[in-house]
């Protein structure tokens, strides 16, 4: 078992003939992903990959013809949010965007509508999901991580690669990697992922990776003092960032003395969470444990 | 992108806030013009993107166009927070009875943007955040409904408004909703929005920021730009998609992702160094890239050693090799060079600088000690 | 209120939809005019608000203007199923290839809007929707949210819109959902939406209906309404904030409440008679809206007795009492009133009635049957 | 026991200044009602009704002071939709709308929004709820029904008086009764009451009053064989409207074949509801029985 996706994904790619989207589909279906359909609006009839995926015109009919249950979004920014709509209305129950840029106000309304409805979004800004040796959604590299028993959840992209990268190094694995990206408003939390990790037998240990700016690591924290019962560890990003400015993610604003690196530290060492001095520490923490 | 308070009102008036009469002068001739035309007392006011003009001298009342214009000249001489003072807004001057605090931004936790009100409006309303937050009252509209009737009477209520003022505070608040709405505003903001003697609401100032991710939507923004407040570097990186923050350390950093490149600058003071900047090269960065990122932190004379740590994603070993080799073909840099390259087609990439005169590093710790190291040699 | 389909093209346009070019004429003359402006041939369409204009020749191709003034002479002499034409619309007659259907309604089941779209367009899409429903696509919109881009996609896929038109379909569709939306249509309907042979599509025919309810959002449109459509008795109900509909039978029936008023015309029929009109004088009625409610049934020269059902809620007995009073004191009629109050205020109402001469009933079923019986003593 | 209303009811009236307003806050009080505040705009701070009850500003304030839990509007269409807005923001669980003439626009949103809320609304246009002996929340004539166990549920307002009437005039009482409204959108229909009714022990018998126009009553007829085990009487009113004209409510417009009497009666008489000919028929059917 593993969250989020498996070997039971059924994969739709929005934008899949985009140069990353081909790209990272190929690198998805040679993982073993089962990707049974991209979409570009105009090309539907199409055969990408070598012939081996089709491509639609909408995802509705991706999803009528080939069965899609999950959905990763590869379009750009300006069409991301008409992408997540179509992903909701169309019958998929996980929808992973990996667009990076999208506008705040766009988000908040494909939030407040998604809220309605019974789906669940990963991202925006993310690098996807990966749950080794089964199933990869995105566009975290599977030759970095192996199957184990550690789930990890990051704010971050490649800042997880190095983490999954480090415990591979130490012959230890990831039960599912869930990027939930770096955006103010996106689908899915540190919460919502912690809770999937404590119910999910194949998860013994988890890492959770965050970075400075808003509260997500501070709510965190008390949801793991109060319903986690597995071991966390954690890496804050951004702890010699100056307050005030704006370190690329929308969500690495600092404001007033809300949101910094040692506040989030100080919350998670007062719920119990070993936090490492920097991402390589995590494995031997774990070993130490 | 922050817009001058001028700009800003324009933005509020076109929904229908009630600005003061003024009118932007690059000269003081032009202010007392301005001046002139209005007719009475101006406020001269500086435009520039910092708070505290009016503690540094920036903003001035002139009784008439004679003193208008000296003030103007005195203001579009002074340099507030390290801005110059380019122009000045001349506005009627208003009879200030009360002024009320007004403002929409984004809460990130609450997913939703929020509507602040307060009736200890003016300079000291960060104070009043600080010190009193149950002054300032706050409501939550629904993204998809929009700011409603009701919504604006609670606000009113929760401010005591005087009831003779609620028609024209639905006026403004629904102004200033459609503006932040319109223009996709991540802060849109009137304080003060004045009462006056003879019982007018005026927007006195006001304050945008438009939301940098959603500028495609807005063309016409782009020629609001204030170039003064940003890094002329930081400037040219966003130029090349890149983002890069100056800092005051010596070890310049190339890495992709916002979070990596934290944490990057983290483990370098960890070691002991202090990292001479943030910068990101996002996702899929292509050679072009690259090399303006190097080409960007070599110019700060600061940099003793630069660590790059690449891994790779969406972006690809290879192309970051090809884009360090274009770099240091150009700039041939005389400090040393730290490079860690993994994922996807770091193999690849790896090759490709085997030649160069860099120092190769396998996991990022090792590589942060070796720039640490390497910055202290080169000194 | 039903929209000419000149004036439902001209609000589509008004949001971006393409149109013909084309003005109104009210006279040949003027048609002849319209046609030299626009050259080439026309089509002169009668504009009245009933549906099968073409097959009543109402609708006819002119080559030249010579032939336009000819032929809007005789369409502005025709009369459609009872409805003189008083305008046409000369429009520049198009190089239609293709017809498409598209309209947007509101589905109570859904409680949403739904966007309608068919490839089987023009004159018989109302037999399409009744013998082949599967080739009507449909999508519902959500209030919130608004029409979305992928759901336009999903039309024009569901249709089979040529993929080079549909860019020109998003700005149609979209076009037609903010007609819709900003002028609180119940309908707003493009059919056919017309491929040309230059590949442009143009919405040919258009119609919509403004909500009733909503009309006070809109003044503006007040002056679009076409009183021959309306029944002047019916108007002047409406005038008088009263619903009524004349219908073939003899017992005029005054009642409050629709559901009530439906519910006494059918115990009318169930008891033997015919009911002469529904009259709802709403919730509320005082004794202007009563007295004109009588003086309107009493026009009717089909009646020959009244039924008077007032069950008192937001309706005052007394007030309802009061203005029978003022009635008969007009009107003086001849013909016998049968009336039954119960509810708020009815016993003052019954006192107050006590001295005129009507025939009074408990129940409803004996009201309507001594209304019957009534009738028939009156025949 | 009841449904929606009862003793424990905390009224706030909307738009409790206005001519309507005034005269059934009156009239409830009267009935026993806890009419506990009203509001209008600008009048805060006022006391209405001989000052048994105070006006306030918004409904926020009059549930933040009293602890009103339902709300009941009397306000003109063109504020209506706000006032239902304000009212599911402000912290009540059952709306009650009396306004006649809301945009159908205007409470498509609503309706869509109040969805995402834990809020009843009931009506709009309508006459509001009745539970006799204890609690009346809207303009039914208190006097017209006397205590009992015949659930009356019914999209009309006069006529559902006739029935209460006609019930009371045979000595025989009602439970509750609720006048959903005739509107196209509504916020409570037939089968919501349904199955109130159904698990309400004080219901033994329920009458549904219905009317053409839509599909409301054939759902209701399809639920009604499914779902309920109590006896249901029913009458249609409009078997003699003619087709595609407009009757007053919105919601009583024949579209082709759609939402006929006849129509209406068969799907109810299929599914064993005994169909009445006229409203002051129920009463003799429901003792025949």
């Amino acid at each position: 078992m593993s969250i989020l996706i498996d070997s039971n994904t059924r994969l739709v790619v929005q934008g899949i003939t985009g140069r990353e989207g081909l790209f990272h589909s190929r690198q998805m279906l040679e993982y073993g992903t089962h990707v049974v359909a991209g979409t570009r609006p105009g090309k539907g009839g199409e055969w990408v990959l070598d012939g081996k995926v089709p491509v639609f015109d909408s995802v509705q009919i991706a999803v009528d013809v080939t069965g899609a249950n999950t959905s990763v979004i590869f379009v750009p920014a300006r069409f991301a949010a008409d992408a997540m709509l179509e992903a909701a209305d169309s019958g998929v129950n996980l929808i992973v965007c990996l667009t990076e840029g999208i506008p705040v106000q766009d988000m908040m309304r494909v939030r407040n509508y998604l809220d309605q409805r019974e789906v669940r979004l990963v991202g925006p800004n993310c690098p996807g999901l990966l749950t080794p040796g089964e199933s990869k959604v995105g566009i975290i590299p599977g030759n970095i991580a192996i199957p184990g028993n550690i789930g990890v959840v990051s704010r971050s992209g490649t800042l997880t690669y190095e983490v999954l990268y480090a415990l591979k190094e130490k012959n230890m694995g990831a039960s599912t990697c869930v990027g939930i990206g770096g955006d103010p408003i996106n689908g899915t939390n540190f919460i919502d992922v912690l809770a999937m990790f404590e119910d999910d037998p194949k998860t013994d240990t988890i890492v959770m990776i965050g970075e400075i700016g808003g509260t997500d690591e501070e709510k965190a924290a008390e949801y793991i003092s109060k319903h986690i019962t597995k071991p966390v560890y954690s890496f804050i990003a951004g702890a010699t960032a100056p307050p005030g400015k704006r370190m690329g993610h929308a969500g690495a604003i600092v404001e007033g003395s809300e949101g910094t690196a040692q506040e989030k530290v100080k919350a998670l060492r007062a719920a119990g969470v070993a936090v490492a001095n920097h991402p390589e520490e995590i494995p031997d923490m774990i070993l130490g444990d | 992108m922050k817009l001058h308070e001028y700009q800003s009102k324009r933005l509020f008036a076109e929904h229908g806030v009630p600005i003061p009469n003024g009118e932007i002068a690059t000269t003081p001739e032009e202010a007392r013009i301005i001046a002139e035309k209005l007719g009475g007392a101006v406020v001269v006011k500086s435009q520039v993107l910092v708070g505290g003009r009016g503690k540094a001298g920036g903003i001035k009342l002139a009784k008439n166009p004679a003193e208008a214009q000296i003030l103007a000249e005195k203001i579009l001489n002074l340099e507030i927070k390290g801005l110059p003072v380019r122009k000045v807004l001349v506005d009627e001057a208003a009879d200030i009875q009360t002024e009320i605090y007004l403002g929409i931004t984004n809460d990130r936790a609450a997913k939703k943007p929020v509507f602040m009100a307060s009736a200890a409006g003016g300079v000291d309303i960060e104070e009043v955040a600080a010190t009193t937050p149950e002054k300032i009252i706050k409501i939550h509209i629904d993204p998809l409904l929009g700011l409603q009737d009701f919504q604006v009477l609670n606000l009113a209520v929760g401010i005591e408004m005087p009831r003779d003022l609620w028609d024209q505070f639905n006026t403004v608040a629904h102004g200033l909703w459609q503006a932040y709405k319109s223009f996709d505003a991540t802060l849109a903001e009137i304080n003060p929005l004045i009462i006056t003697g003879d019982n007018r609401l005026i927007a006195v100032d006001g304050k945008m920021i438009i939301d940098d991710n959603a500028l495609f939507r807005h063309p016409d923004l782009e020629s609001h730009r204030d170039l003064d407040v940003e890094d002329a570097s930081e400037t040219e990186a966003k130029e090349h998609g890149l983002t890069y923050i100056k800092l005051e350390g010596e070890i310049g950093c190339m890495v992709n992702g916002a979070g990596l490149a934290m944490a990057t600058m983290d483990i370098i003071k960890f070691f002991g160094g202090e990292p001479a900047n943030f910068l990101d090269i996002g996702g899929g960065a292509d050679e072009q890239k690259v090399a303006a990122a190097l080409r960007i932190i070599l110019k700060d004379p600061n940099v003793k050693a630069v660590l790059i740590n690449i891994f790779g994603g969406i972006t690809r070993g290879d192309l970051v090799a090809k884009g360090i080799l274009a770099a240091l073909e150009e700039v041939k840099p005389t400090i040393p060079m730290v490079v860690r390259l993994v994922g996807t087609n770091a193999e690849e990439g790896r090759e490709l600088l085997a030649n160069a005169d860099m120092i190769t590093a396998e996991t990022l710790a090792d590589a942060a000690q070796k720039a640490v190291a390497a910055a202290r040699g080169g000194n």
